[in-house]
Parts: structure tokens; sequence; C-alpha cells
């Protein structure tokens, strides 16, 4: 037993030992990125790390940040809160100057005191959860992907634009749906605009057939059906399908960002005439004439051989945001970097003139399209 | 609110429960034996049926017995590994090595089909049926009455045939069906063939009506556990009962309360039924 | 023909956990013969008879040979010696409580050559053997009584074609009438040709059907010989017989 | 060996124990590592109860590990209890709701008990996603540093709550030690091993069943309680199979009923998972494997592998790992 626990501590030694290497005024400048590599998130959060790293060889091309080259550390965090705290952990310990997390939000809220405790900066790429900014894990937080209230805005006009009446919800049960949800009502209310809520329907995250609740809904006979489901992999390319197939009447609009091309190449042409809205086109004005975006662009298909989506834009801005804040303060260190992001803005970013809330908020422009032969396309300014 | 068309999804989704716990019911009733990769052995048949249609471009129908066969296998290795425990009916480790076969499929199958999500489409996945105000496709019709076959078929083959006699005795009593002149290793191993089949079976016709995932298998257990534990254990017509009354509360909770709390209050009323009569359960073991 | 013996034990030893309950040089029954093993409890009776089928419900340490005919059965498992007919109607619980007598009765094995000296009863013939059974032919085999349950056992050995049966305590919980009943019908199967190994507890009855007599001590064979013989035997007669034995 | 001298011998073995980290180097990422492996060993212990001494597999020890974890946080974020009012407030949930879950379970054996224990878990991993009172599925947050004013302690790093931690995980083995010795213990092993002679011997095998269970849920509720301090964020995750398998692991992995083997278990685990890493699929590959291997084909664990070194063990260390023959 003695010798068993002596071996494992050992090889345990052994490898701690090994882990830090020194820190030397040419060696590369360490970045840490954790996203779920596996499971049913994992393509997606592969993508994403595979444009961070498109965007650290950019950055590297025009020298780096305070003439030292960026590495890439990237863990997978299993979509799981207990494994992302062990990665990000491990990372802390590898020495990085900053880490670029975040596609769960309980996996971001478990990661924030432990990488804060630290005294690293933590960038949150894509969790939605409002009380990221909060101040309770990380007073320095900083997030790219828009949050609930930004989205509500949209969407509450596209409802009011159309006239829609009779409006149906089919909304995930957790934080992100009933919140996503709350902030259209509240944008609603706000416009003053008179409206019949004809059908909830909470489901839980990983449902996978809808019927039940399509029957509902179906029954209500709704102008317009509100879908809120960040299950990508699953959920929302299988209610977009059922939907069709159930002769939903009237609209299908699906929340902020929750339909990526990944979601329309599983939900086949189903996906035609859905409605959402999203913050960034590769494609697509301002982006297309966007200088830095079609380098971006060209350099994901060159290495990865993949067009980017707003996931992987949302990545790559957040490292280009911090070497952009480095390399303007000449510092690694946190607070400054972090005080400069919040309330800052950022020119000749990948979208263009990027500017941040004092909470540390993205400010983003939503765009509504719509899916056209299983293509996304946009909708023209006026909307 | 459309009761008739609750009515229809409660029915299909019921006879689809059914189908996906009557392998686990039948090793549980003649083996006594739990698997606790159930779901990830679904998961193994959807995609298998998924690889013939869509990669390999074979039939629909040809791909089903394809999974079947794939369903076998795994049940004959697991069955080879776990001899040992299976005869010494150490349920301990056997719930803990099934939990650990659960992982190695969930783990191979991702590296082997990826995880990003897929769609297995059918020649009768693709057929709607529009009936008045009812929605309904032709695979929807399939799930029922092949469950409804499956069933028929296999308690006509316990009741009355004699390799039914033959596990009916296995499940009573192992050493005397030893002194009976039955080869029991063999039994096991059928029994657990079976189980793979079975669960491939469903997971081919089932699995077209929802996208598929490599990290799926897990609300499978759920259903399965609910139907086996409610239906008597190890009871066939109880099974059938219970997945189809399970599929009607799913159905009509979702529609009268919330989709989001269906499973949890289905595990609710399954711990009540087991607080109120917990000896009720053990039904006649062999399947009746 | 006669001499040669159906079953054959050599050097057969059991050992639960290192400690030897059974160790037999030698025992041989031969065709047509009624051999009755006698002894007090813990004698090692019912271990003989399992170890001769591989059987048990415990884990046991099972070595030497045992001979069907001649041939070596055992490398075969339980399963495999009932098929080449060594069946043993075991102790305490003897058959299926949740089947029918009918389904009880029906074959489990569908070979129908048997080879030599073997012969599977009908249906019908153990019907007549015993016609309680075909009144209750639907019931469950939880429903029936000890002697039922008895009969029972020994008709569904018959229906497998037994070359050699093993008895194990016939009599245990039955009324005095029956035991007789059980073992007369035992006897009546050894002179329409079947050979059969009996283990009982009830010396004074089994001694009344059997050729030959064993008596067992802790595991070892301390006598041996015809029935008539072995009733005279005192440590027969003392133990077991009790002081009126003539 | 004397009685005396084993004292003796343990007492010094756990003092060295407390300098583990600091003869691995010490880093920040040893400390966490040293940290994380004491709490889910202490969370294993309670389950190792169940699993060796009453045979029986308990699916809802997640759920104690969540009612631990909960309480802390509500009672040290909302309430603004200091850790030791948390633990003893964790504890006395965890009693509760094992005395619920006891009686409910009191009549059923092998896998109906284990088939409702983890429906409880389901319902309770529903229930703290969906259930605004305990964060739904953002979880809880702004659960503050482990300090004790009283003693004048404060952690704010793995490094500080080390020791605490390792109190606790010397305090859970004392605890399951002395269960073994004591006559619970031995009742909780003829319940297991042979029902019809404790009921003669006039052991009650449902009042001792929920003894042990009254004992074991405590253990790994309060791992939860360090649980939740460390991380200083709790969330419905912590019903995910994940803990479940790995508490399942650690206490069958090296073998059944040795009183470091769910420590060994959990330390083998973490640091596959920590510094050996494969990437989550491959992982999933290599713990299923070694799960179904050590129980399929090395009864007793993986201990039986170095079945010559054992029986030297044993010798000198027979109070710690003396192996029981599991049931045949």
């Amino acid at each position: 037993m003695k010798a068993l626990k002596t071996l494992a501590a050992a090889t345990l030694g052994a490898f701690v030992l090994a882990g830090p290497a020194l820190a030397q005024a040419q060696q590369p400048v360490k970045v840490g990125v954790i996203f779920p590599l596996s499971g049913g998130a994992g393509p997606q959060g592969q993508h994403v790390t595979q444009a961070i790293q498109a965007m650290a060889s950019i950055i590297n091309e025009s020298g780096g940040v305070m003439g030292r080259q960026i590495e890439i550390l990237s863990r997978d965090d299993e979509s799981t809160p207990a494994v992302g705290v062990s990665r990000a952990n491990e990372l802390i310990s590898e020495g990085v100057s900053v880490i670029i997390e975040g596609w769960n939000s309980p996996v971001t809220l478990a990661m924030q005191p432990v990488i804060n405790r630290a005294g690293i900066l933590d960038i949150t790429a894509i969790s939605k959860a409002d009380p990221i900014l909060s101040g309770e894990g990380n007073p320095l937080a900083v997030r790219l992907n828009s949050s609930n209230s930004q989205d509500g805005a949209v969407i509450a006009k596209y409802i009011a634009d159309r006239k829609a009446k009779k409006i149906a919800f089919l909304t995930e049960n957790d934080a992100y749906g009933n919140g996503a949800q709350e902030s259209i009502e509240a944008e609603l209310k706000k416009i003053n605009y008179e409206y019949e809520k004809v059908a909830e329907e909470k489901f839980p995250f990983s449902q996978a057939d809808f019927r039940v609740a399509l029957t509902n809904v179906r029954a209500a006979n709704p102008d317009i059906t509100v879908a809120i489901n960040a299950n990508e992999g699953l959920g929302m390319p299988a209610l977009i399908r059922q939907a069709k197939q159930s002769r939903l009447p009237g609209q299908l609009v699906t929340a902020v960002g929750t339909v990526a091309p990944s979601v329309i190449s599983v939900a086949g042409e189903a996906a035609n005439g859905v409605v959402g809205a999203d913050i960034y086109f590769p494609d697509v004005e301002p982006f297309a004439s966007n200088e830095m975006n079609k380098k971006f662009v060209a350099k994901t298909k060159e290495m990865f051989d993949y067009t980017p989506d707003k996931y992987m834009a949302l990545g790559a801005a957040a490292l280009q945001v911090w070497a952009m804040a480095a390399n303007e303060l000449k510092t690694l260190d946190k607070e400054p970097i972090a005080k400069r992001i919040r309330g800052g803005t950022f020119d000749g970013t990948i979208f263009g003139k990027m500017q941040f809330g004092p909470n540390g908020q993205l400010m983003s422009d939503h765009k509504l399209f719509t899916i056209e032969d299983q293509k996304i396309v946009v909708r023209s300014a006026s909307n | 609110m459309n009761l008739t068309q609750q009515l229809v999804n409660g029915i299909v989704l019921g006879h689809a429960y059914a189908l996906i716990a009557i392998g686990w019911t039948v090793l549980l009733g003649v083996a006594r034996l739990v698997n606790f990769g159930h779901g990830q052995m679904y998961m193994l048949g959807a995609f298998v049926t998924w690889y013939g249609v869509s990669r390999l471009g074979l039939p629909y129908i040809v791909s089903i017995p394809f999974a079947m066969l794939a369903g076998v296998a795994v049940g004959f290795i697991m069955q080879r590994v776990m001899l040992r425990l299976t005869l010494k009916q150490d349920l301990v480790s056997i719930m803990i090595v099934t939990l650990g076969f659960g992982y190695v499929l969930h783990g191979a199958a991702a590296l082997t089909f990826g995880s990003t999500g897929q769609i297995l489409e059918t020649p009768l996945s693709t057929q709607d049926i529009y009936w008045g105000d009812l929605w309904f496709t032709y695979q929807d019709i399939a799930i029922v009455i092949v469950a409804i076959l499956f069933f028929a078929a296999l308690k006509y083959t316990i009741d009355r045939t004699r390799i039914g006699r033959l596990a009916r005795m296995v499940a009573e009593d192992p050493q005397l069906a030893a002194l009976a002149g039955i080869n029991v290793k063999r039994v096991y191993f059928g029994v657990f063939a079976f189980e793979g089949a079975a669960v491939a079976l469903a997971a081919a016709l089932v699995a077209p009506r929802t996208p598929i995932l490599t990290s799926m298998g897990f609300d499978e257990v759920i259903v399965t556990f609910v139907v086996v534990v409610l239906g008597g254990i190890g009871s066939v017509t109880g099974s059938y009962l219970a997945g189809l009354a399970l599929g009607l509360f799913t159905a009509f909770f979702g529609a009268f309360v919330s989709p989001a709390y269906a499973t949890a209050a289905a595990f609710a009323v399954l711990i009540a039924v087991l607080v109120v009569r917990p000896g009720g359960l053990a039904v006649s073991p062999g399947g009746r | 023909m006669n001499n040669r013996p159906v079953l054959e034990a050599k050097d057969l030893k059991v050992a639960y956990g290192g400690n030897l309950a059974l160790d037999l040089p030698h025992l041989a029954v031969r065709e047509r013969e009624l051999v009755g093993v006698v002894g007090a409890n813990g004698a090692g009776k019912s271990t003989l008879v399992n170890g001769l089928v591989g059987w048990s419900r415990g884990t046991p340490k099972i070595s030497g040979k045992v001979l069907l005919d001649g041939r070596d059965i055992s490398g075969l498992p339980t399963h495999e010696r009932v098929r080449s007919g060594l069946l043993l109607i075991p102790e305490g619980k003897l058959v299926f409580t949740q089947m029918t007598v009918e389904e009880n009765l029906s074959s489990t094995s569908d070979e129908t050559d048997l080879g030599q000296g073997r012969r599977r009863y009908s249906t019908d013939e153990v019907y007549g053997l015993f016609p309680r059974l075909h009144e209750r032919r639907h019931h469950l085999g939880s429903q029936l009584s000890g002697g039922e349950r008895q009969m029972l056992g020994i008709a569904r050995a018959l229906r497998l074609g037994p070359r050699a049966l093993l008895l194990d305590e016939p009599s245990i919980g039955l009324a005095p009438r029956l035991v007789s009943t059980v073992l007369d019908t035992v006897r009546s199967l050894v002179d329409s040709g079947l050979t059969v190994l009996l283990v009982e507890q009830n010396v004074r009855a089994a001694i009344e059907v059997v050729d030959r007599l064993v008596l067992l001590e802790r595991g070892r064979i301390i006598a041996e010989g015809p029935a008539a013989d072995m009733r005279d035997d005192p440590r027969i007669a003392e133990a077991y017989l009790g002081a009126h034995v003539a | 060996m004397s009685h005396g001298m084993k004292t003796i011998l343990l007492a010094i073995l756990a003092v060295l124990g407390f300098f583990v980290p600091m003869i691995l180097g010490g880093s920040g990422a040893v400390y966490a590592a040293c940290v994380l492996i004491a709490i889910f060993a202490v969370m294993s212990y309670g389950l190792d109860m169940i699993v060796s001494d009453l045979g029986e597999v308990s699916l809802a020890h997640t759920v104690f590990f969540a009612v631990g974890a909960y309480t802390t946080a509500l009672l040290s974020a909302s309430a603004g209890f200091g850790p030791l009012l948390s633990l003893a407030g964790a504890l006395l949930m965890a009693l509760l709701v094992a005395a619920l879950l006891g009686l409910v379970t009191l009549q059923l054996r092998e896998f109906v008990f284990s088939l409702v224990t983890y429906a409880v878990a389901v319902v309770a991993a529903t229930v703290a996603q969906n259930w605004s009172f305990l964060g739904g599925s953002d979880g809880l947050r702004g659960i503050p540093a482990f300090e004790i004013s009283l003693l004048g302690f404060s952690a704010r790093n793995d490094r500080e709550l080390w020791p605490v931690a390792y109190l606790l995980l010397l305090a859970a083995i004392y605890v399951v030690s002395s269960f073994r010795r004591s006559r619970l213990g031995q009742a909780a092993m003829m319940v297991h091993l042979n029902p019809r002679l404790a009921v003669t011997s006039g052991v009650d095998p449902q009042r001792t069943r929920l003894q042990v269970f009254l004992l074991s849920a405590p253990i790994t509720a309060s791992a939860g309680w360090l649980y939740a301090y460390q991380r200083a964020y709790i969330s419905a995750d912590v019903l995910e199979t994940y803990f479940l398998i790995l508490m399942l692991t650690a206490v069958v992995v090296v073998g059944r009923r040795l009183l470091l083997g769910p420590l060994v278990g959990v330390t083998l685990i973490l640091v596959q998972e920590k510094f050996f890493s494969f990437g989550g699929y491959v992982d999933k590959i290599i713990l299923g494997s070694v799960l179904i291997l050590t129980l399929s084909f090395l009864p007793s664990g993986l201990v039986g592998i170095f079945a010559p070194l054992r029986t030297l063990f044993a010798r000198r260390q027979a109070p710690l790992g003396k192996p029981i023959p599991e049931r045949s």
C-alpha cells in the first residue's frame, strides 16, 4: 500500500517538477485557452481554439506581443466545471499571462474565482450568463459575446416590426434560456408593444424530442414562435426539423447566436425560412471589407480549411484585443490591461471598432438574418 | 390543446420506450444482470445504422441487421469479460463494470464517429403523414408495429418455446438448471446477445426521430430504469405496459405541466411506487 | 456385461477451503443395482453425489475420476455429465417452482440418440408412474406438496433419459407412509432397468429396498456390503437401527 | 508488532503525509492537486462504507456531496456563517437527507437499491438545475474564503487550504477505520456476507443499514463542504456522473475494504487526469478499461497484482491494509 502511494507520489512529483519553465525575456508569451474539446460542444470548442491559433499566428507575423511570440496552451474543459477548474490550475502553474475561456456558463463561473485569485487576466469569449460580469467571481471580468439583454432588443424589435400579436416561446429551462426570454419580453414592454403570449414551453437543455411541446405551441396558432435553445449539437437542429415537420404555423425565430452554420448543416433543408440574429458574419458588410477580418478569414481557411463563424471570431477577437492592450501598455500585468479593456475602445480588430462597457461587456451590433438554401442571408440594414 | 395529437405522441413515445427497455428487461429477468452501458449500446446501434445508411450507402433495411450484429458482438464481449462475475452473481462488480463499458463505448464511438450531431435519415422518417390536425411519420408507425410484433414474439418465445423454457429455468435457479442438462453459460451468452441485438434494433428504429450524438445514451438509460422497475423487474408484459404508460405520462405531463420536469416527475412516481410497495416489484423471474 | 460398473468413482476428493469433506478411493455401482449411502449428518453423503456430477451450491475443489460406462466424465461440466446420463436429484429445491408440472417435465434437450442402456421416459410413462402428477399437471411447482415435488424431481430426471440416477435424501421431510411409497418406486425403477445411487438418512427404510449399503463417516467409507449382511453389521445396527434389531 | 508500536508508526505516517506536497516541490499545482485528492478521497470514503462494508452500490452519494457543498454555499455566502458553523450545517443537512433516503430504501436490495438511488440523484440534479433558491443552472457564487477568525486562521489558496484538507482526510480515515473495528462495522459485514447469520446473532439488518447510511453520508458531505470553499462556486455539476464514476472507481479499483484504497484510487485517477491526460475520450476509455479489467480479472483489485508484496505489507501494516476476502 505504501509502495503504491510512494510510486504515485513520485510520478506526480516528476511531472510537476518538469512543468514550470523559467520565464525569460525572449521566451514566448504563454496564452491559455480553455474550451470544450470533447463531448457535444467539442467540435465547436475545437474550432474556437483553432481560430485563436490562427489569430496568434497573425499577431506573431506582425511582431508578436512586446516583441515576443505568442504560444497557445490549449486545454479541454470537457464542459465540466470541475475539469475546467483543474485545467485552469494547470495553466496557471504553467505561467500563462492570460486565459481565454468560456463556452458553458457554469464552467466559466467555476473558473473565474480560481483564475482571479491567481492574479491572471481572464477573458470570457462566449459564455453568456449575466453573473459572469457581476464582479463576484472576478471584479475585472471581460466578456465578448453579447449579453442576453442586448440580444433581447433585436428580437423584440423584429416582433414589433412584423406587428405579430400572438407570440409563443420555446425556451430552454435554465439560466440562459429563461434570461433570454425575460429580456425579450422586457424589451417588448419597454417599447410598449401589445402582444399576447399564447404559449410558453420549457424543456431541459438535453431535450432532443420536441413533439410534445410543439403540439402545444401548434395548437395555440402563434404568429411568431421564438426558439431559445443553446444546445447546438442536438437540441436546436432537432427543434428546427421537428417544427418544420409538424407544420408549425407562423414564423420561427431563433434567439440571437443560437443558429451557427453547424446547426444549419445538421438541420438541413428544414432550416430554410428560419429567422435569426447574430453579431458576426464573415462575408457581409461591414465585415466583408474589413482588412483585418479578411486576413483572419484567409488565415483560418489556410490553416484549418474552415470559414470562421461568430464563435471563432469572438475567440480570435479576445486574443487580438488583449494583444493590442498589452502592446500599447507595454505590460502583461492583469490589472492595467483589464482596465484598458473595460470601458475602452479598440480600432482595427476583426470586428472593426470594438467598444467595451465599463463592466467589461463588448458592445455588439446585431443583424437579423434569414436562412435561405441552407445559407445565412443577412436582411437589409433597414431592419 | 390538441389532446389527440398528444395521445399519438404518447403512444409513439411509449412504444419507443418499451422497445428501448426490452433488452434490459430480459437481461434482468433471466440473468439477473444490470447493464449501465445500455444507453451507450443504444448510441452505438444508432451510429452503426447511420454509418451503414449514410457512409456505406446500404439500404436502411440492411443497416438494421448490421447494427444488430454489432450489438450482438458488444453483448458477447461484455458477457465474455464478465462471465466470472455473472456466475458468481457479484452484482456490485457487474454494475460498475457495465458503467465502465459505457465509458469505453462512448470514448471509442466519439473517436470513430466524431462528436458532431448527425441525422439518421431513413426512407420512413422523411415521410410525414398529416391526418386532419394530426401529424406523424411512417417511422412512428414502424416503431409501434415493430414494438408490438417484437413483444408478442418475445412473449410467445418465452412462454411457449423450448428456448424460452430454458431461459426461465436458468432465471429461476441456474444451479438446478445445470442439473436439468442446461448449459447455463450458453444461456447467459444468449441473453447478452439478445440484449445487444434488441437495443440496436430499438436504436435503428427510434434514433431517426431526433439528431444523434455520440454523447447521448443517458436519457435512454433513465427511461429504461423506469420502465424496467415499474413494469415489475424482468416482466415482458409489464415492460410493455410500463413503457406505454411512461410514454403517455411524458406526453400528457408535458402537455399539462411542462416538458422540463417530465423525467423528474417520472422518477418521483417511481420512487413513490417503490416506497409504497417495495416488495411488489419482485415479479416472477424469467420474464412472464 | 452385468458385472461391469455403470458408475465408478476413483480417488474422488472434495475439499471446501482446505478441509477435506470427502476422500473416496473407490466406489462402483453396477448395472441394475440400487446402492444406498448412509451415514450421520455431515458424513459427506451429499458431497459424494454432488461431487459425482461436479455440482455444488458452494465452491468446492473436486479431484479424482468419475467413470460412466467406463468413460471418464470428470472433465465435463455438470450439464454435460447430465446429458451423458448421470442425473442428480438434489436435496431441497428440486423443481422449478415458477413453472407448471407440465413445463417441469418438458424436454430440455433435443438430442434423440441417447446411446446404450438409456431410454427417455415419455410424459405419459411418467404420468403412469405418478398419477398424482397428472392430476396436478397445470399447477405451479410452488403449489406442490413435499411428496409431489419429490415425485416431480424423479419424473423430470426420467424424462432426461438417465443411465444412472443419484438421489439425495428423497425421504427428507416426508410422512412415513410417503417415504415407503417413494422408495418402493425407486426400487421398481431399478427392477425395470435403472441404476441408482441413493443417499438416505432413513436407514431403516433404505435397508429394505437397497441391494448394497455403503456407510460413510467423516468423508470416508467405513463399511460396505450387501444389504442383508449390513443389517447385522454392529456399526449399522447400533447407530441406525436401534436395539430392537434382531 | 505490539499495539503501541503500530500506533506510533501510524502517527509517524500521518505526520509524514502532511509534508507530501512540500516533498513534491511545493508548487501551486502540487498543492491544488493534493487538496483535490484529499477532498475527493474523503468523498469516496463515504461511499466506501456502503460498497465495501454493506455490499450495496449507492448511486446517490453525489447527492450527499452536493448537499454538503450547497449547504455550505448557502450558509457562508448568504447567511455569513463561518466554516465551522457551515460544516455543522452541512453535516446536519446530510444526516437529514440520508435519514430520508435511508428510510425510503430500507427494504430495497442490490440493483433495485442502486436504481432507486440513481433515480434520487437524477431528481436531485433536476432540482438543483431549476430551483432558483439553489442558483438554478448558474449555481451559487460568492462563497467567501475559508477563515476561522476565532483561531486567526485564513486560507485564500490551495497551499493555505492544505492543512484543512489533510486534517479532514485524516479524520475520514480515522472514522472509517474505527467504524470497521466497531460493533456497527462488524454487524454491517455480517449483514453483507451472511444476512441469515446476522439475524440469528441478534443483528437487525435494516437498523444496521440505516446506521451505516447515516454515518456514511456526513463523510461525503464534509468533502462537499471543503469543495465549496476550495472552488468558491457551486453548481449542479457536482451531481454529474463524473463524480459518481470517480468515487466508484476509487473505491473498487485498488481493492475493496482496504483502508487506504479510496485514497490511492483517487490519487491514481487524478494524477492520470491531470498529468497523463490524452484528451477526454481516450481518458474515458482508459478509466472504463481500468474498471472493467480490475473488476473482471483481478478479484482483489489492483493489489492483486502485487499479491506477494501485499503479504509483506499486510504483516507490517496489519491494522491499516488488512484485506478481507470479498463475498464468495
